[in-house]
């Protein structure tokens, strides 16, 4: 077993639809065979073919969680990856050669006029076309060059593997993997040109670049998982028993909607894609109310369009739906591929009126399992919608994981039932008042389980009532709901603390920050700063009283968020009274890399500014 | 041990509520007829989800003994489709205005033929928004005033038969909201057939529409009293597709529907326009062994494995 | 001129539908001629015939912004006003007799065989029925009693003329006025019913009722105004030059369009009637891009459908538009023609993702009439929507005043336009970086002047684009606008503080609970205790540092609000950091009453509990 | 002093950005088109505004040189209707996919149709949703399976031509997106039309759509290599109503259109099916008094007098 790499940061870069996610996941998954914990994750535009793409893996031997800035091997399958597209009137970036660090490796297609404009890069000129071409030539099939021209991708990552000396057999052996069926007969071409990518570098260029990943043995004799949140996501929700889901293609919560879609089949539940989010949500609550166990998936635009229908399934106490909100950069359109954390507050209160829903923000792969799983037992236990929220960063990210654990997850839990055994029919009140504001309910088809149910508010049968004695207690029982999964949710899943009790800096932050925001102290307590990180999770029902009790014994609070305002500084100011004084804030469409964050904190630290903007730019 | 044949008799199909409907309102006729429908086809009560939209037809779930769900305005199809997946063995009916239906659920009526999932979809076109106090629904003629609006209409009228064929309804019909026997009987029909049938029910609203009336749909104003009304089926018109595979009679049969839906004024014509046998989502899924026969809210699904997906992912 | 008539609450009940709005609505333009100050508001259901509804006029010589809980003169138009609907499986209410005060007054049909079940009360039986058929006698037209059974609500209230001694003539000149057009042959039939029931009274009961409303002499010779919150709206919009308002019906805010309806002709501008509130928004802002003054009107059901628009307004920089949000008893369909404030927390941030919107809340007539008017002035010149929050109870109440004074309103606005003249067209950028965050703009039509726009993330010039550094640039911008708005927003449209500065409590409200408010603030103050008032008129852009100053400075906080969180309350702690203790909460429909309200503060004061709920049933 | 008659040319219309369509895609000929179509009846650039929903179809107006609206999902006809309105000298284009106007703006695009107003709807129909990697729009057909799909299509395609004729749409075409001369004259007849014109546009998805190619198209597969399309315009087919007051004329061309737009598979007609001329929603308004001939963004309603209104309340 090789020593510890340390940290690697691989980027490739290419146009858009030009098969760039299969060459990095490619790569990423043959590092993970390797024995190596990586951590992937990529940057597109809103776009079919063409545009600047570019994924980064950051390998590892340890556990990371977030991307990196600067890059040891950039791999580019395009020009604009090595300039970018400067020339235009409102150039959009200025290519990724920058980001490289010193004695870092570029490799490129030769016939590119590839200036770097700097003097401590290794520059790795390859023959693209030429080994393709070579390749080709052995299997006779020069002719069909156009057809296989995605074929130079594989070059380009075979190429950086020789750079980086990994292990050509683990890269070929997902290569073929990735072949099945009428495609296998590619294959052979694909490994062919891999080996002479291999062998061109070995053979033109010295063997020392001071970045290896000579592979490791694998842990305890298994593959790992590579995995990302959608996948997650989906996973939990077969697992939970999803019996009905509904979405309207939006990224990025399409990934999921394939993915279940690809698997109703295999455990019969049903996918549907509707006209619109209208109709996605409100199929759901129809679904929810017949007694299955229902959700939905969609981003910004599209959860704004089921405010409606939100308030409807809490006003009518449908036993869900479970709505997954990927975030993504708003508003409006907004940036549909990029990353942003500024749904929060519109999550909290997403329609008119005052109801009950529970909002929880999972920060990582195993969270994504364990809440989008739970959220289907809240839904009917409190016969409410729930709401996930997710975002493009833990929805693309992937990361190595030994195993997803399913088997701590508590039972299926299908709230109360009432029963109608011997009573007549008018017993039954749909909406009766209890001691935690939960009605028994019962499902359609029911025998001596008939109700009703309105939008309008209701008496305990269900019918129409404007009376105010009635309104009073309605509505107190339906927020009452709210309470009772307060006292009933596990603390960790409201908050969690990592890091020292005493530290002398406190970090506050949700969702997918949290990955940054651990390998950031990690990095900064090694430097000898004390300093920790509370993450808030459960929105709604706000942990008021137990973050108050956290927050008031720490003692300098960072706020951490990836948007403009700081919407969970606001919540907790609103619910706790207090104001986190110092804020790093970044809302330029992508998540935080470790080394902004880092840098971020030590400016805070320094005594910098309440308010820090990062962005993507400055690091 | 005997087994008892319960026979439900038209009360079990009342609910125990008094309707807040004005005197004389057509609505009164259309819930009876769908209680009527129900009876005639014995579909026990708690065997029936009657779902919809906002709007005084809104309200007709209330006065209903069945599920009941009075959902959004304009969100009833979606709903009801929802509920219906959920649990196919259940017999859903869907209500709404024509506000709700053709206004603000114009998309959802549109796109909710193109499923085909076993309902039965029944719009009260009553030409106003009702429980908005008299408004112009997307059912007034272009032009018309009635006596609560302001100033005379000035968008034009859709045809509903024609939307409906055009975006799919496998039965398309036009009933009347005072002759409950007929309205009774096409709603038998609807619910009987498997797929999504839709029937457009011209219904008097005494309060707002002064235009067309009970006594204008009957010709109590013609000389000879004659009713405007007539029923497609004493014509000789066969609404009915033999052959589903054949789209050349599929064409013409939708041509007809629609070239009768542009009969109005001195003859209206009731009854069913268009009725084909097409596979249901339903089917279409069982087909592909997604959906079951058992409905999705009677399985457990709560034993599952998901190695196989975990392991792919290694 | 008599003397001082304190309040005279007065109470007419009845069927839905019935014509109980035209006879209170008369009764109450009847006292205003005569010189009364009234304040009328109008309960009823979501329903066109049948159920229950009433009616209170307040009477008093001095302004009164309120209702009263107690009655002194009750008015039946049929038994449910009496004895409510008690035989339901829900009753919804108990009826009215329990609300009239020891020695007042019930007017009722004779026919009805009503026991009051107090002995306090002074009854007056009338034969409506028999009443209306001598008048109709003496017309000759007996056989149309069923056409004309609407007369005898026209009874009842002249019956209750005569009890309080009310002028006849005030009355019946008003009766008049009401019948124009072809609808004049039935004022003779009315007038005569309202002298014959009037006579009857003067007959048969001894003249010493103890409230009485002996007409007053007119305030400065003119007649007064009776105004409700509707048609203030709409005329302070006309006078600030709307162009194009959109609307779909919609409880209480279709009375607002109904009068834009009837006045384009005369004006010149369109109202149209869309398909949906998703049309009606965006149409407005196809409009207001379009360069007129867009606007339209809905309340939270359709609101909640505007969301999408308002953050696509907002994210294009559309100078509009202007939307009125008339609250209403939520959530969901909820309550459609009842009263709450439930939608601030909503309004505020209606949308996913983070852009910026002004939110104003005007909390009586003369404030809609300026909020409504300077709406538009910033709509154009910041480029944003603006949402003017209003309710139930600002749109039906109705309110004497001595004119509407527009003359004070600041002149049109339009803000920064660019003009093309010599430069080249590619010189113009729609969304240029300025210092303000405001770009000029220009109308479409305009030569020289093209522009683009999108939903999406965009550069200056309009056109998509992701890059990072703009992104941070466009985002920052955008906020910007609403920072220059809270620096010239001038501080009373902020704020206001009613009462003396050094008070020992401090009532916080916002929106229409302020006549309450004011009122139970002048009645606790004649009783000596030191009580203010701080209205919080602008929500968004919030002006927190202002408020923090008044509050730190306050001595007891008091929170009033009319929905079941206290909205108001957690805005002001997530913006100041200030949590109000005592708060005072009503969310059954209904406004706060008067007596409500100072009961409610006295239990504070008192040291109640921190939380109070007030109902309608409690007082 | 002379008055400058400036001729526009085809560049004049064009923006200086590039698009980022995949090669291929029938876009282009669409965007030619568009452009073609202006030029033609020489519309000053600054008096055109194009508005589009979102998707692939969505970024048209970028590349156009005229005041270019890249609205919402769904909500281009509500937007294009609002900038009209405000302004009517404006010439007005609405563009977007089939998912953008059929599914989630099908109640947009029905609810147009009954309003008449004078703007150009054109519909991208490439049978996918492009923009969010190739889902079925509602125009694909029930069973098919595009390369992008992991599932045939359950859903049924609506017929978007006989939907527009039942809406109301004054104006209903069909072109093809790579013929561009014929597509533009579509365009341009449209833009003179006065009222709402639809176009639906057999638009070709090189990435996605890999059934209805332009080889399919243009038949390059058949024995014969005969195109599938044919021009109604070329067998006499007469689209145009003569006598717009005769109910029975405009039923006939209505049904013949409607029958017309079932024509698919061996030979699709495109051209001109269906035209009517009816007063547009301005001519209505305009025709009461509330609308005048100055557009109302350029009328000066700041010097308003309230008076009246005020004093109606005493
Ligand atoms: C989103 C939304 N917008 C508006 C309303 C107000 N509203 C209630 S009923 C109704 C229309 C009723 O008309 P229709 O659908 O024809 O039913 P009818 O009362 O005539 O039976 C409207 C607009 C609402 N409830 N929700
Ligand atoms: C409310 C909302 N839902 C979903 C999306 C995501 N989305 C973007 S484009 C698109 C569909 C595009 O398909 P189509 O309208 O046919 O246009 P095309 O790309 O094919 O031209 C969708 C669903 C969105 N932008 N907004
Ligand atoms: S308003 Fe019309 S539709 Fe509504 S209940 Fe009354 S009569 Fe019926
Ligand atoms: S995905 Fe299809 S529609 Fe979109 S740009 Fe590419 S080819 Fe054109
Ligand atoms: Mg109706
Ligand atoms: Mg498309």
């Amino acid at each position: 077993m090789a020593s510890s790499v340390g940290d690697i940061n691989w980027l490739i870069g290419g146009p858009q639809g030009g098969g760039i996610n299969v060459a990095a996941e490619t790569f990423a998954k043959a590092l993970t065979h390797g024995g190596y914990r990586v951590y992937a994750y990529i940057e597109y535009h809103s776009n079919i073919v063409g545009k600047h793409s570019y994924y980064r893996v950051r390998i590892s031997d340890a556990d990371r969680r977030s991307t990196l800035s600067r890059v040891h091997v950039l791999v580019s399958l395009d020009e604009e990856t090595l300039v970018g597209d400067t020339h235009h009137e409102f150039p959009a970036h200025r290519g990724h050669v920058h980001e490289v660090v010193p004695g870092g490796a570029v490799v490129y297609n030769s016939r590119v006029g590839f200036k770097p404009g700097r003097d401590d890069l290794r520059l790795y000129p390859v023959p693209y076309a030429e080994l393709l071409e070579l390749a080709l030539k052995e299997f006779g099939r020069e002719a069909e060059r156009n057809r296989f021209r995605v074929v130079q991708n594989v070059i380009a990552v075979a190429a950086s593997a020789a750079v980086l000396d990994f292990d050509l057999k683990a890269l070929t052996d997902v290569i073929l993997e990735g072949f099945k069926g009428r495609r296998a007969e590619a294959a052979a071409i694909n490994i062919r040109a891999a080996e002479l990518a291999y062998e061109y570098i070995k053979t033109h260029f010295p063997d020392d670049f001071p970045y290896r990943v000579t592979a490791l043995a694998r842990r305890n004799g298994r593959r790992p998982l590579l995995v990302r949140g959608v996948q997650a996501a989906a996973i939990a929700k077969i697992k939970a028993g999803l019996g009905f889901q509904t979405y309207y293609p939006i990224s990025p919560a399409t990934d999921e909607n394939v993915y279940l879609e690809a698997h109703q089949r295999r455990y019969g539940f049903v996918v549907v894609q509707t006209e619109d989010e209208v109709s996605a949500i409100n199929m759901a609550v129809g679904a929810a109310h017949a007694g299955v166990r229902a959700a939905t998936s969609t981003s910004g635009p599209g959860f704004t369009l089921m405010a409606e229908g939100i308030g409807f399934a809490s006003m009518t106490e449908a036993p869900g739906p479970v709505v997954f909100l990927w975030q993504r950069g708003g508003p409006s359109t907004g940036l549909p591929t990029r990353q942003e954390q500024a749904d929060l507050r519109f999550a909290l209160q997403p329609a008119h009126g005052e109801f009950s829903h529970i909002v929880v923000a999972p920060g990582d792969v195993e969270e994504v399992v364990h809440d989008a799983y739970v959220a289907f037992n809240w839904a009917e236990r409190y016969q409410l919608p729930v709401i996930v929220l997710l975002d493009k960063h833990l929805a693309a990210a992937y990361v190595t994981l030994d195993d997803l654990d399913l088997d701590d997850l508590p039972p299926a839990d299908r709230g109360l039932y009432y029963s109608p055994d011997g009573q007549p029919e008018s017993a039954y009140l749909r909406y009766a008042f209890t001691e935690t504001g939960i009605s028994p309910r019962t499902v359609p088809g029911t025998e001596g389980g008939i109700f009703w149910t309105t939008s309008d508010e209701h008496d305990p049968r269900g019918h129409i009532t404007e009376g105010a004695e009635n309104r009073v207690k309605m509505v107190a029982k339906r927020m009452k709901k709210l309470e009772v999964a307060a006292q009933e949710i596990p603390l960790d899943v409201k908050l969690k603390v990592y890091g020292p009790a005493d530290a002398d800096y406190t970090v506050v932050g949700w969702g997918s920050t949290k990955g940054a925001i651990l390998d950031a102290i990690d990095e900064l307590s090694a430097e000898g700063i004390r300093i920790n990180f509370i993450q808030v999770r459960l929105m709604r029902p706000f942990p008021a009283a137990e973050l108050k009790e956290l927050l008031s014994r720490a003692n300098n609070l960072i706020l951490v968020e990836e948007n403009y305002s700081g919407q969970l500084g606001g919540l907790i100011a609103e619910q706790t009274g207090m104001a986190i004084p110092s804020k790093i804030l970044k809302w330029d469409g992508r998540p935080f890399t470790q080394e902004e964050l880092v840098e971020g904190l030590k400016r805070v630290i320094a005594g910098g500014p309440a308010t820090l903007t990062v962005s993507h730019l400055q690091a | 041990m005997a087994i008892e044949l319960k026979v439900y008799e038209l009360k079990d199909y009342r609910a125990d509520i008094h309707s807040d409907w004005c005197p004389g309102c057509g609505d009164f006729g259309i819930l009876a007829a769908i209680q009527q429908a129900l009876q005639r086809l014995q579909v026990p009560p708690h065997r029936v989800a009657v779902c919809s939209g906002i709007g005084c037809s809104g309200k007709t779930p209330h006065y209903i003994r069945a599920y009941g769900f009075h959902t959004l305005h304009g969100r009833v199809l979606p709903f009801a489709t929802g509920l219906k997946l959920a649990n196919h063995d259940l017999t859903v009916i869907a209500v709404g205005g024509d506000g709700d239906g053709y206004g603000i659920g114009a998309g959802y009526f549109i796109n909710a033929g193109r499923r085909n999932v076993d309902l039965t979809y029944i719009v009260f076109n009553n030409e106003v928004y009702g429980l908005t106090k008299g408004q112009a629904a997307p059912t007034l003629a272009q032009g018309a005033k009635t006596k609560s609006m302001p100033e005379e209409n000035v968008q034009q009228a859709i045809n509903p038969i024609a939307l409906a064929v055009g975006a799919g309804y496998t039965f398309v019909a036009r009933g009347f909201a005072l002759d409950v026997k007929h309205l009774g009987d096409l709603i038998a029909r609807a619910i009987t057939h498997r797929g999504s049938a839709f029937i457009d029910v011209l219904q008097t609203c005494p309060t707002y529409n002064d235009i067309h009336t009970k006594e204008w749909f009957l010709g109590l104003d013609r000389p000879g009293r004659q009713s405007r009304l007539y029923r497609l089926e004493e014509t000789g018109f066969d609404p009915v597709v033999k052959n589903p595979d054949d789209p050349e009679e599929v064409r013409v049969k939708q041509l007809a529907a629609i070239a009768k839906s542009y009969e109005w004024g001195d003859r209206i014509p009731i009854g069913v326009f268009y009725q084909v046998s097409l596979p249901t989502l339903e089917d279409r899924l069982r087909a592909k062994g997604i959906l079951g026969e058992v409905p999705l809210a009677r399985t457990d699904p709560f034993r599952r494995d998901v190695t196989e997906l975990i392991e792919a992912l290694r």
